[in-house]
């Protein structure tokens, strides 16, 4: 009914991202290397046709010189690295440091993706999670299909969200525990099968190949253990799905990459400020947040408030009809400020 | 805080868990006869660690001394790297050497053949990593581990970077949370 | 006879009795301070809002065509009333003719907006509406709910907690809400769709958006427009429906832009009970005294008009909590919990407009604003921000002893 | 030397105060009749009078008080807080802080600043209650005036308990109280202690009351002085002529 730049700008930056994340790799149409090895992890499978599984181009990686762009060897549905390898940025860092922990690489590869993780983290916060995650994408569309079925929201108590932070903490824990292990000498024989742990049974293995055009191997039921596996991310897509179907965002609090990325989000460069003074405790930042958080609504003094749950989606400053009670700042520069809309 | 401590604890973990691997011992046995034989081994790389032929190397345990090598890259893994070659080099029986072969970043080799003659081979078995058509099992446990003290600059000038990252956003939260 | 249970029927002979020669619907007075406060106006646009006064209670049922429900206080959502077709009339009445009338069924030290709400009854049964809508929020209203039952054709009782937190009581509120919309659907027989009551929250904050245009000139340029137009304007709002006073409200606030402001006038916040026509007793001192009411978080006006419906789901449960968060939420009346929220509003407006002084009104008998005061004086105190109370009723006898206040706050404020 | 003054036209009296310079040269005190500018204009003459000028040599002249209005020779109007405040700070010095005027009709609490200007006040509501007209009715029923009544609350010991203010009930108060054999010094000391417990009760609001000026027709009664002393646990200083303090001010502004 009003206009809402900031959800329209939101909402363009997302599909701008689900297709360049999903698509980036046809529409720079980069040369990329891949072999059956792939199918180890099924979601990485790449088209059919596209790709040659026999031939590879010799002398082409330089590394670590700066001539390979950030969507080198991009296939596509790979949503959750932009580069395999070498390249700038891994977007999902639980697989990146689960794979390195995996693969025992030197603690030296990771620095470089380390630092721009926490380059992105800093300047950015979980800005990540609302404006460009492909799967929290294909959440906000479910909503928006529940919204139109006049079904109502469900809201969930502090504690539940506590619990699911909780959670989400013990899957990063389970996941790169599971990985370090099967790198350790002498230990154990892992069988493949088990590496990645967290992103077998990430929601985005089902869903984000299907943009790419790809199986993602949703019956993979060969072994054991890829059963276990398959059943566990129906079971977490089915959790993901009712998730952002009644309960908004509810599902970012139980998401690792987000955890990790929350990290950062007290000192994130993104700041959102309150002026109490102003606010005349309608509650409706609570409302209209989709992470359901409300210590911005019970601050009672002003400055910074950036939570760790807190997503970055400016909601809440869009939708406060105070003038300049919420404001959005980049390392102390507003950007937009709460106002009525006209 | 306890995020704070949670960092850290798991950038310890991830510290203690990287050591790096970067050498394997070639085993095989010595023929019968005497005089010279080519070895020929094959070996499974993990990604990353190898990107090009140049990076690997064999030398003699004891002296240090470089042998000269042939290599064929036989698979790759998706990002480039070498996931698989095949290493031939030249040994005489009559002089019992510990062969290690070295790979990674810092390793290039200088020494390297390509004319290959009829010697007679031995194969040899270098990292075991039996593979099927659909799976590969990468026997790690099956290296040897040792750390790499040359420093790399080129990566670890990124610890700069991290911990001033890491001191602002402290910094950054803590004065935040105070406001 | 002795012991046979009372009835609300029994009641209803006396209060037609106390409504005996006194059924005409003018009420004495009022037309000629409409005229008298139409001549100190500059303005050309307000006269569409003084005429509308004149008019008010004769023509607006039978004009409109559409059922009318009448109701009391801010926390009432018309825009569930618009959207079931019906026309919302806001009864809030200060006159002290109907006062006194009132005293007759209401006897005692009672807050004299209550009895002149009773009143106004006496005068005009036909105010009863096809619905009479009563919020608890004070205990006045309460009982004049219980009073007014046995002669009401239909009175409806909206009960909302006195805590305002939005956390703990959104959801008692939603079902509140709910409850009186399936009400409202079963009473007058329709079904509204989602986009009739979004159509209606779209009207009502048309009218916030005109409505917070004109505070913020009158704020920043004072003289523009003086206190009894505005509150004429904003009053009028009780009775025209949104659509018309916006457009009204558009052509007054494209005159008003086009003044110049008057400089050197103290510009003053007026906070406290509502201020509604007739009852400008308090505007009338202020004006004699030179001082410039410039803002004002008064319920008769800023309270009623200055916040928006912000719709975050267009479900319905969605609109009936984005009301709620409207019109309960960030209520400044003493009468909720959350003093905050009025000191706040006070502090705020006074920093944003710079404002010279604050200046609490409060209706005789009614605590709650008065004991607000207190906390509101000191807080102002340690801002160093001037602050007068004036405590008065509708009779004219106190007006030297205010006079001498005002003049005097006037005078410290240089 | 130019020559101003101050008429305070109050509703139980009305002052007069002539100044040339910063000197007091002539005052005049009458009760207030039922015509207040004859009052007004009588009490001029007389302060003329005292001051041994005429009224046309008086160059400005100002007017407060409750019937600042009427009188419509004055040049300036003010309200008798204003001119309450420069009088009290005028001859008490810069440390004044606050200034109790306890009037006829209503009790001011005024807060000055370091330069005679009002920074905030309080007064009592319309009733009478805490007012010098409240022991004015008072010292009737006592049959006695106001410093007679005084006089007779400074002898008590134990005041008695008054609760109510309002002159009304106080008085019905008053009387079942004399019914029931309480001494009569007694029952005048509760009566002030319970004025004085209304005006300190407005002086605390303040909350900075080191040094409290007493003025107006109530400063006269020193029993109403020491209760209130007592309740705000302050000195309080009370002028040698209480009750042209406001017409004092007045002159003053006239300057």
């Amino acid at each position: 009914m009003n206009k809402r730049r900031i959800t329209f700008l939101r909402r363009t930056v997302q599909i701008l991202c689900l297709v360049m994340l999903v698509y980036g790799g046809y529409i720079f149409k980069v040369k990329h290397h891949t072999t059956q090895q792939a199918n180890l992890f099924p979601a990485l499978k790449a088209p059919e046709g596209y790709i040659s599984t026999t031939k590879f181009d010799r002398g082409s990686i330089l590394w670590p010189s700066g001539d390979n762009p950030v969507l080198e060897n991009y296939p596509p549905g790979l949503v959750c690295r932009f580069n395999p390898r070498g390249g700038l940025f891994k977007a999902c860092i639980v697989h990146f440091i689960s794979e390195n922990l995996t693969w025992r690489t030197s603690f030296k590869y990771l620095l470089p993706h380390l630092t721009l993780f926490m380059l992105l983290c800093f300047l950015f916060g979980r800005l990540w999670c609302r404006w460009a995650c492909p799967i929290g994408t294909v959440g906000d569309f479910l909503t928006m299909l529940r919204k139109k079925m006049n079904i109502p929201s469900r809201k969930f108590p502090a504690g539940f969200r506590n619990g699911l932070r909780s959670g989400s903490y013990c899957i990063l824990g389970t996941s790169f525990f599971i990985s370090a292990l099967i790198g350790v000498p002498h230990l154990a024989r892992f069988q493949c099968y088990w590496f990645l742990p967290y992103c077998q049974i990430c929601p985005a293995r089902l869903i984000c190949p299907i943009f790419g055009l790809i199986k993602p191997g949703w019956k993979d039921f060969e072994t054991a253990i890829t059963t276990m596996f398959t059943i566990l991310a129906w079971l977490v897509l089915g959790i993901f799905v009712a998730a952002f179907y009644w309960g908004r965002r509810i599902w970012c609090h139980l998401c690792p990459v987000g955890l990790m990325n929350s990290w950062f989000n007290r000192g994130a460069g993104v700041e959102l400020k309150k002026i109490s003074v102003k606010c005349n405790k309608c509650g409706l930042c609570t409302e209209a947040c989709p992470m359901g958080l409300t210590e911005m609504f019970e601050k009672k003094t002003d400055g910074v408030f950036n939570q760790s749950g807190c997503i970055m989606c400016l909601r809440c400053v869009e939708i406060c009809p105070r003038d300049g009670c919420l404001s959005a700042n980049f390392f102390g520069r507003k950007i937009v400020e709460s106002r009525l809309k006209k | 805080m306890k995020n704070i401590i949670f960092t850290i604890l798991v950038s310890l973990f991830l510290l203690c868990a990287n050591a790096e691997e970067n050498r394997f011992v070639i085993e095989f046995e010595y023929p019968q006869f005497k005089g010279d034989f080519y070895v020929s081994g094959r070996v499974s790389f993990p990604p990353g660690a190898v990107l090009s032929d140049k990076n690997f190397s064999v030398h003699d345990s004891l002296t240090q001394e470089e042998i000269p090598v042939m290599v064929e890259i036989s698979e790759k893994w998706p990002d480039g790297s070498i996931l698989d070659a095949s290493v031939h080099f030249a040994a005489n029986s009559s002089r019992r050497k510990d062969y290690v072969l070295s790979y990674g970043e810092g390793v290039n080799r200088s020494r390297s053949f390509t004319q290959v003659s009829t010697l007679p081979i031995v194969t040899a078995s270098i990292g075991n990593s039996p593979r099927t058509e659909e799976s590969l099992d990468m026997e790690v446990g099956q290296l040897i581990v040792k750390v790499d003290r040359s420093v790399d600059f080129r990566y670890y000038w990124y610890l700069l970077p991290m911990f001033g990252l890491l001191f602002l956003a402290v910094c950054r939260a803590r004065r935040n949370s105070k406001s | 006879m002795k012991n046979k249970e009372y009835l609300r029927e029994d009641y209803a002979k006396t209060l037609k009795f106390f409504s005996k020669g006194k059924d005409s619907p003018e009420i004495p007075g009022n037309s000629e301070a409409i005229e008298k406060y139409r001549k100190l106006s500059g303005l050309k646009e307000t006269d569409f809002f003084y005429d509308a006064f004149l008019k008010a209670k004769s023509t607006i049922p039978e004009k409109e065509k559409k059922p009318v429900a009448g109701y009391f206080c801010n926390t009432v959502p018309e825009e569930l009333l618009l959207a079931c077709g019906v026309h919302p009339v806001r009864l809030c009445s200060a006159d002290s003719h109907c006062a006194e009338c009132g005293e007759e069924a209401i006897p005692g030290d009672i807050c004299p907006m209550v009895k002149a709400a009773c009143g106004d009854f006496f005068h005009d049964f036909n105010r009863m509406m096809d619905l009479l809508i009563i919020p608890a929020t004070c205990d006045g209203r309460v009982k004049l709910a219980e009073i007014l039952s046995p002669v009401a054709k239909d009175i409806y009782f909206i009960d909302i907690p006195r805590n305002t937190d939005y956390l703990e009581n959104v959801n008692i509120w939603e079902k509140e809400y709910t409850k009186f919309f399936d009400y409202l659907k079963s009473k007058f027989k329709v079904k509204p769709a989602r986009r009739e009551i979004l159509d209606a929250c779209v009207q009502t904050n048309e009218r916030t958006r005109m409505y917070r245009k004109i505070y913020e000139a009158r704020a920043k340029k004072p003289g523009i427009m003086n206190a009894f137009d505005y509150f004429i304007m904003a009053n009028s709002s009780f009775f025209l429906s949104p659509a018309e006073w916006t457009e009204k409200a558009s052509l007054l606030y494209r005159e008003i832009s086009g003044r110049e402001q008057e400089p050197g006038r103290k510009k003053i916040l007026l906070a406290g009970s509502p201020v509604v026509f007739p009852n400008f007793k308090i505007l009338d001192i202020l004006g004699d005294a030179g001082c410039c009411v410039s803002a004002d978080v008064v319920c008769s006006a800023y309270g009623r008009l200055y916040d928006p419906v912000e719709i975050d789901e267009e479900t319905e449960s969605g609109i009936i909590r984005a009301l709620s968060l409207k019109y309960v939420a960030p209520s400044i009346c003493p009468c909720f919990v959350g003093i905050d929220k009025l000191i706040n509003t006070v502090l705020d407006s006074v920093e944003r407009y710079g404002l010279d002084g604050v200046i609490y009104y409060n209706i005789r008998l009614c605590q709650v604003f008065e004991m607000a005061s207190g906390v509101l004086r000191s807080v102002l105190k340690d801002r160093d921000i001037p602050f007068l109370f004036l405590k008065t009723d509708f009779s004219k006898e106190d007006t030297g002893q205010l006079k001498t206040r005002v003049e005097a706050f006037m005078e410290m404020l240089g | 030397m130019e020559i101003y003054a101050g008429i305070d036209i109050g509703s139980v009296t009305t002052k007069c105060v002539i100044l040339q310079g910063k000197s007091i040269i002539g005052k005049a005190l009458v009760k207030t009749g039922i015509d207040t500018e004859k009052c007004a204009n009588d009490v001029l003459d007389m302060a003329a009078g005292d001051a041994g000028i005429k009224v046309e040599e008086i160059q400005r002249m100002v007017s407060t008080g409750y019937g600042r209005r009427i009188f419509r020779r004055a040049d300036r109007i003010i309200t008798e807080i204003s001119a309450a405040a420069a009088g009290g700070y005028i001859l008490c010095g810069e440390k004044a802080t606050l200034i109790i005027d306890v009037g006829g009709q209503d009790t001011k609490v005024i807060e000055v600043n370091g330069k005679g200007e009002v920074l905030d006040f309080l007064m009592n509501d319309k009733c009478a209650a805490g007012t010098g007209r409240f022991l004015e009715i008072m010292s009737h029923v006592f049959e006695t005036d106001i410093q007679g009544f005084s006089q007779l609350a400074i002898g008590s010991e134990s005041p008695v308990a008054i609760n109510s203010t309002c002159s009304v009930f106080a008085e019905s108060e008053v009387v079942s109280l004399i019914a029931s054999s309480a001494r009569k010094e007694d029952i005048a000391a509760g009566l002030f202690r319970s004025i004085a417990s209304r005006v300190a009760g407005m002086v605390r609001q303040f909350r900075r009351y080191e040094l409290t000026v007493f003025c107006g027709g109530g400063a006269k009664s020193q029993a109403l002085k020491g209760f209130i002393e007592k309740a705000i646990e302050r000195p309080l200083i009370v002028l040698q002529e209480p009750q042209f303090v406001v017409a004092y001010g007045a002159a003053c502004l006239a300057r």
